[in-house]
């Protein structure tokens, strides 16, 4: 399998809080891996530091071979990794299609940036029937899908959703990780996941990193995840 | 604690410190080397003009810092306070302090009637309403049916403060003494009240309000009655220095409160600290004596005459860029200081990492010198 | 710092309620037997009113050396619109005073240095700023404080401490009456201006004639109405319309418009060169008006003109003058004035308000070089009130005072708009009162 | 009526001025979300720049050349003292652009003294021989109703910019991100916008409108280093009354404030035209708190 993202022992924080010490981790392509683990343990800043959001102080980050940890947020964009960033960050004041025609503003290939649209709709068939409403207007799980939405727009080959369970009835919460499982596998997309539900993540991915306090504490598959007495005992109860 | 009493001796003395010679001729130079002006009975006017501002500073920084409403017009509310002490002065033979009192409640009022209204005004659209207020205020105050009392674009002359004869104060004290107690003691007062009021429950809900009115609203502030409070407190604050303003000028015109200056109430309470009392005291301080201190400044570096106010911007960018939290919250960061800090601070003040600093600096970054071309890749980059 | 704990707030409250309360008992018993009449400015009952007797001024040689004289001045010089004033002025009377310390070391050895306050136009600022000058610099006499609010500001102040306030830079009346002994005004008042206005209307058009009025909404835009009304009385003419402007406006479209729709037959007009171009520019281009318009000598200066439009369309206007323009090249005191700025203005140009700023600054060499070698404020203000019949290099006509005549300038010509200066004619019109 | 139809075009063609300095305020304020108190004095100084190219060239060439230097200076600006105060509160950037304010005004009064200058009006289109009489030539006029040609070039300019400007917003992909830039920076950089570039943008652009704003503005009044002191509260005015948000509006917004003024002068006192005017303007805000086109916040918790 060829290795989309590696995270060789990074280290990264806010002005003087550690965020990360010494994280290491992998995605390879076309798998969905999950990183789980409680509230400030450094998920998000995984996520950031991936996106070019938060620098790290050390360490080092490749996507696809290349060296990522000092490029700039839209260069990484442009290089194809998308984030679906915690509590969705869609733009309420534009339309639906304005946020998705956004997702793609990296990219110059006007006929395919259409039938990607096309695809969207197709997975999100309620974006399609609210494509000229503002975005604020929708309700939090249409936001959830329209910022899943936006980002597949870019094309990406890996694909960071942050929380995407945040806030959202349970029904709703299933819906979406069923949606994601079946991108993944259509588009052949690799995924790296943060969820605070457990079940839900592990059970869509292959593999996944429990994270505590700014260190990777334990990483298996995830069914040995599933079965791990720790992570039952943390997370999934 | 010693500190606080030093303050306030300090205070108490300051308007006889320049009649003791060593005193004096140390105050002088002071003026002489930095320009500041706290010299002589000079020194003791400006100190006594600095009260007065900071009595309106400081209901500024409770409107802006803690509620976090930005006006731009609060030089009306000033004004208010002045005229209607003037006016009471002038035709009556109401007390000062009865007057300024009056003031008070009078501006209060217009604050609370302004207040509702602008409930609805948030951000840039309450600064700008609150502009519009003080750009139509001259051409009221100059109006026919008012100008009877305003006396117009010609303004009221007041008879200027003497010292009363009473408990034979007159001879412990000259004009200028006297103005500046008849000041400083309502200033002291209402910034205590103003620090003890930003502390207690209202002072709580102010900052809550500002920070998110939503999460205000599910601690269960209500919304609008701090909000317009927040108007009437500031409005109150500005009535009674509005009312000190036209006790210590003796004068008032419709050209005392200028759009520019209420702008300026802005911006100096931003370079002293939003939401911090010593914010206002700075913002006062700075205030009373940038002009001195900026034109001096000015002169030993040798700018052009007609390039002071550039001089000025300049100092107001590098203090935003330098200061983010105002000079208060520069002198809160110094505070949290300890030995080791500085020791680490010092360590990382070595070259190669002022040099890192300055390259990530986002000029640096633009011109290609910035640290991102480090490590990357995507030389191709447009 | 730590927080003071509350023991102490407790003291300083009550130290304070209890000044507080010594503060209230204070000025109720000021007004119980103080003066009864809290209106009555205090200057007058300290003025001895009464002949020529100046001995209440002490012979104060404050900010006079064996080798200088100081003098402060306040004036606008940033963050207003006014700044226009200060900047042009100030150079002209440094370049003056320049001049004269360096070709003839001064008046009576002693070199005149000026110091300049920036009161922003704002009164409160000008209050700082004087008695910066007077209490800390140490300056011996104010000279040409510009502005009616402002000035107002300080007046008092000045007049208490018989500190010379020698030649304000405003038209305004009530600095020179009723007389206080220390104070002199400069330009020649907006009352008499209009005054003589009203007087040209009443001899120039038909009874009947309807007076339109445009006016600044202050004391400058007033005391031009008062005074057109008095040259208007008992000719049959009236001003039918009278409309305003704040100085903040300078589009006067909307005024103009209204004047047209009220069906002047003549329009005068208390405007600064801004808003009087903007007029001009109004009636004659867009409304294709040739009403007769007449503008006070505030906007005598050629940018008025230019600002009117390029294509002559300020032909015909008339306004008043009291100084020599800076157009008239050929005049002598005008040729002298450019090549003191050239030499001394510190690249600052020759403009009308330079014009201006040398014109005080000779009255004042006059006043400082007539109080002989012994200076001092007494005698300065003797001096002052002895002027007679002095002639600037740049004036119109001769500048008279006396004791019960604080006025400088009453002495002035009407000018028309030919080309693109203003061109002096007719006679001068006088408001002498000093024989 | 037709009193009243004349004070309204009156309004009209003083409120040209406050329209185009609304519209520049709105730019800014769309692409980077900042209130530039500076844009008066950036436009005034700019205009000295056209001034100063006239000595040497014709009016259009001076005119086009301004507007490209002002793009830059706008741009320049933004990167290096509007930049480092991006994360500060947001009065900072208020301060910052009030410093700005003081920088250009006095050097403008440095560098080009404090005398009105005569600027020329702007010559008409012509291409060959045919011209388009928008900016000079004979009033309009209908019954008693007059407009000065001058005013209508302004007006049509205005309109023009707004067009402009509305199809950029609202159909390019550049102005699409400008206005997600202003809306959501990190949202933005999460979609690969290059945030700073389009702050920058941002801010050249309105530098680039104000450039046009100030040269209408001189040729209409004058040209002086304080010429825009007045007219900036108007354009402000403007600009919140049409709603912050939207090129359209300021424009509508600007006319308003002209024409409220003028009727105010007319039919309430012409002493307190400024008073009534701007208690409209209040009134009218309490009444649409985002002004009359100003894009209402929707959000559903």
């Amino acid at each position: 399998m060829i290795r989309v993202l590696k995270f060789q022992d990074v280290y990264a924080s806010y002005g003087s809080v550690l965020a990360l010490q010494g994280v290491s981790l992998k995605v390879a392509e076309g798998e969905v891996v999950a990183l789980l683990g409680a509230n400030g343990a450094g998920k998000s800043s995984t996520l950031r530091t991936i996106s070019g959001l938060l620098r790290p102080s050390k360490g080092i980050v490749e996507f696809e071979g290349r060296r990522i940890d000092r490029t700039a947020p839209e260069r990484i964009v442009q290089m194809g990794i998308s984030q679906v960033p915690e509590g969705r960050q869609t733009f309420t004041e534009l339309t639906v299609i304005e946020n998705l025609r956004l997702g793609a503003y990296t990219r110059r290939d006007g006929r395919a940036v259409k039938q990607d649209l096309e695809r969207v709709y197709t997975y999100f068939p309620v974006l399609a029937e609210r494509r000229r409403q503002q975005a604020g207007l929708l309700s939090g799980g249409e936001q959830q899908m329209l910022a899943i939405g936006r980002a597949l727009m870019a094309k990406p080959r890996l694909l960071l959703l942050d929380e995407p369970s945040l806030g959202l009835a349970p029904i709703l919460v299933r819906e979406i990780f069923e949606i994601i499982g079946k991108i993944s596998k259509e588009e052949g997309l690799a995924i790296l996941v943060v969820e605070q539900d457990a079940s839900l993540a592990l059970g869509i991915a292959s593999h996944g990193y429990v994270l505590e306090t700014g260190t990777v504490a334990l990483h298996d598959t995830a069914d040995n995840l599933k079965k791990s007495d720790s992570v039952r005992r943390a997370y999934l109860e | 604690m010693i500190g606080w009493v030093l303050l306030g001796l300090f205070l108490l003395f300051f308007p006889y410190l320049h009649t003791w010679p060593a005193a004096s001729s140390f105050l002088d130079s002071v003026d002489n080397t930095t320009g500041l002006g706290i010299g002589g009975t000079f020194g003791v006017f400006q100190m006594t003009t600095l009260g007065v501002w900071l009595v309106i500073l400081t209901g500024l920084n409770i409107l802006t810092g803690y509620s976090g409403q930005i006006s731009l017009g609060h030089g009306a509310f000033v004004a208010a306070g002045a005229y209607i002490t003037a006016i009471l002065l002038d035709q009556t033979a109401t007390p000062l302090v009865v007057a300024i009192l009056a003031a008070a409640i009078g501006t209060a009022a217009i604050g609370f009637a302004i207040g509702i209204p602008s409930l609805r005004l948030t951000g840039p659209y309450l600064a700008i309403a609150t502009l519009a207020i003080i750009v139509s205020m001259p051409q009221f105050l100059k109006w026919d049916k008012v100008s009877e009392w305003t006396k117009g674009s010609t303004g009221i002359d007041l008879p200027s403060a003497d010292v009363p004869t009473f408990l034979g104060l007159d001879r412990f004290m000259d004009d200028s003494q006297w103005l500046y107690y008849s000041v400083m003691v309502p200033a002291v007062i209402m910034t205590v009240l103003a620090w003890n009021l930003t502390r207690s429950r209202i002072g709580r809900a102010f900052i809550a309000l500002r920070d998110s009115e939503i999460g205000a609203q599910q601690m269960g502030v209500n919304v609008s009655l701090y909000k317009t409070l927040a108007f009437a407190i500031s409005a109150l604050y500005a009535g009674v220095g509005g009312g000190l303003f036209a006790y210590t000028q003796d004068f008032v015109s419709p050209d005392s409160f200028g759009i520019f200056q209420s702008i300026e109430f802005l911006v100096v309470i931003v370079i002293g600290g939003l939401a911090s009392t010593l914010g206002s005291v700075l913002a006062a301080i700075f205030f009373v004596y940038q002009d001195g201190v900026v034109l001096r400044l000015a002169e030993l570096i040798g700018f052009p005459e007609r390039l002071r106010w550039a001089f000025f911007g300049v100092g107001l960018i590098l203090i935003m860029i330098v200061a983010p939290n105002g000079v208060a919250g520069l002198v809160q960061r110094l505070k949290t200081l300890r030995p080791a800090t500085v020791l680490e601070m010092l360590r990382q003040a070595r070259p190669s990492a002022m040099i890192s600093r300055l390259r990530n600096h986002p000029l640096a970054e633009r011109l290609g010198l910035g640290r991102r071309d480090e490590h990357d890749p995507g030389d191709e980059e447009s | 710092m730590k927080l003071p704990n509350v023991g102490l707030f407790r003291l300083v409250l009550l130290l304070a309620a209890a000044m507080m309360v010594l503060a209230i008992a204070c000025s109720s018993d000021d007004d119980d037997d103080g003066d009864g009449e809290p209106t009555e400015p205090a200057a007058e009952t300290e003025a001895p009113s009464d002949g020529d007797d100046l001995s209440f001024i002490p012979e104060d040689t404050t900010g006079i050396t064996d080798t200088e004289i100081l003098i402060g001045s306040h004036m606008p010089l940033s963050e207003s619109s006014a700044a226009i004033f200060g900047t042009q002025i100030v150079p002209g009377m440094q370049a003056y005073f320049a001049y004269i310390n360096e070709t003839e070391g001064g008046v009576n050895g002693r070199k005149i240095r000026l110091l300049v306050g920036d009161d922003h136009y704002l009164p409160s600022d000008t209050n700082t700023v004087v008695r910066k000058l007077v209490e800390q610099d140490g300056v011996f006499a104010i000279v040409s404080g510009l502005g009616t609010a402002q000035h107002t500001a300080v007046f008092e102040y000045l007049t208490e401490n018989n500190i010379p306030d020698l030649f304000t830079a405003t038209g305004a009346t009530l600095f020179t009456d009723p007389i206080t002994r220390t104070t002199f005004g400069y330009n020649p008042n907006y009352v008499q201006e209009g005054n003589a206005i009203g007087t040209y209307i009443a001899e120039n058009f038909p009874e009947g004639t309807r007076v339109g009025l445009l006016i600044q909404n202050d004391d400058f835009g007033n005391d031009g109405k008062d005074g057109i009304e008095s040259g208007l009385e008992g000719s049959g003419i009236t001003i039918t319309t009278t409309e305003t402007y704040e100085a903040v406006n300078s589009d006067m479209t909307a005024q103009v418009q209204r004047l047209r729709n009220a069906d002047v037959d003549v329009i005068a007009a208390y405007t600064l060169p801004l808003q009087s171009g903007s007029l001009i520019n109004n009636a004659r281009s867009t409304l294709d008006w040739d009403v007769p318009i007449i503008i006070s000598g505030v906007s005598a200066d050629p940018i008025t003109i230019l600002l009117a439009g390029d294509a002559g369309q300020a032909e015909g206007v008339i306004t008043t003058a009291y100084l020599t323009p800076t157009s008239q090249t050929e005049h002598p005191g005008i040729q002298k004035h450019i090549e003191i700025m050239a030499e001394y203005g510190g690249g600052a140009d020759a403009t009308n308000l330079s014009v201006y700023g040398q014109s005080v600054a000779e009255l004042t060499v006059k006043v400082f070089r007539d109080a002989g070698q012994d200076i001092n404020r007494r005698n300065v203000i003797a001096a002052a009130e002895q002027v007679r019949d002095f002639l600037c290099s740049v004036c119109l006509g001769t500048i008279n005072l006396s004791p019960t005549d604080h006025r400088s300038i009453e002495t002035f010509s009407f000018a028309i708009a030919e080309g693109d200066s203003w061109v002096l004619f007719g006679d001068l019109v006088s408001y002498e009162s000093t024989p | 009526m037709e009193e009243f139809a004349q004070q309204v075009v009156t309004g009209v063609s003083i409120g040209s001025i406050y329209a185009i300095i609304a519209l520049a305020i709105v730019l800014i304020y769309r692409s980077t979300s900042v209130v530039n108190f500076a844009q008066g004095e950036m436009a005034m100084f700019t205009t000295f720049i056209t001034w100063s190219f006239l000595l040497r060239m014709d009016f259009w060439p001076a005119f086009l050349l301004t507007i490209v230097v002002a793009f830059f200076i706008g741009a320049a600006l933004e990167i290096v003292v509007m930049r480092p105060v991006e994360r500060a509160p947001h009065l900072n950037s208020i301060v910052v652009t009030l410093g700005l304010l003081a920088i250009f005004n006095s050097v403008a009064l440095w560098r080009y003294g404090p005398l009105q200058k005569p600027f020329p009006d702007p010559d008409n289109w012509c291409i060959g021989d045919s011209c388009l009489e928008i900016f000079q030539g004979d009033a309009f006029t209908a019954g008693a109703v007059t407009i000065s040609r001058l005013n209508v070039g302004i007006l049509f300019v205005a309109l023009m910019i707004m067009v402009a400007l509305f199809l950029m917003f609202n159909y390019t992909k550049l102005g699409l991100a400008m206005r997600a830039t202003a809306l959501n920076p990190v949202a933005s950089q999460l979609v690969g916008i290059n945030v700073s570039r389009m702050l920058a943008l941002g801010w050249g652009l309105a530098a680039a409108v104000g450039a046009v704003a100030g040269v209408m503005t001189a040729s209409s009044l004058n040209l002086s280093i304080d010429m825009m002191a007045g007219i900036l509260i108007f354009g402000f005015a403007g600009a919140v009354l049409g709603g912050l948000d939207s090129p359209g509006g300021a424009i509508i917004g600007g006319l308003s404030v002209g024409v409220f003024q003028v009727l105010a002068g007319n039919y309430i006192d012409s002493q307190i035209d400024l008073m009534a005017a701007f208690a409209i303007i209040f009134i009218v805000l309490v009444i649409r708190p985002t002004g009359l086109f100003g894009r209402r916040l929707v959000r559903r918790v």
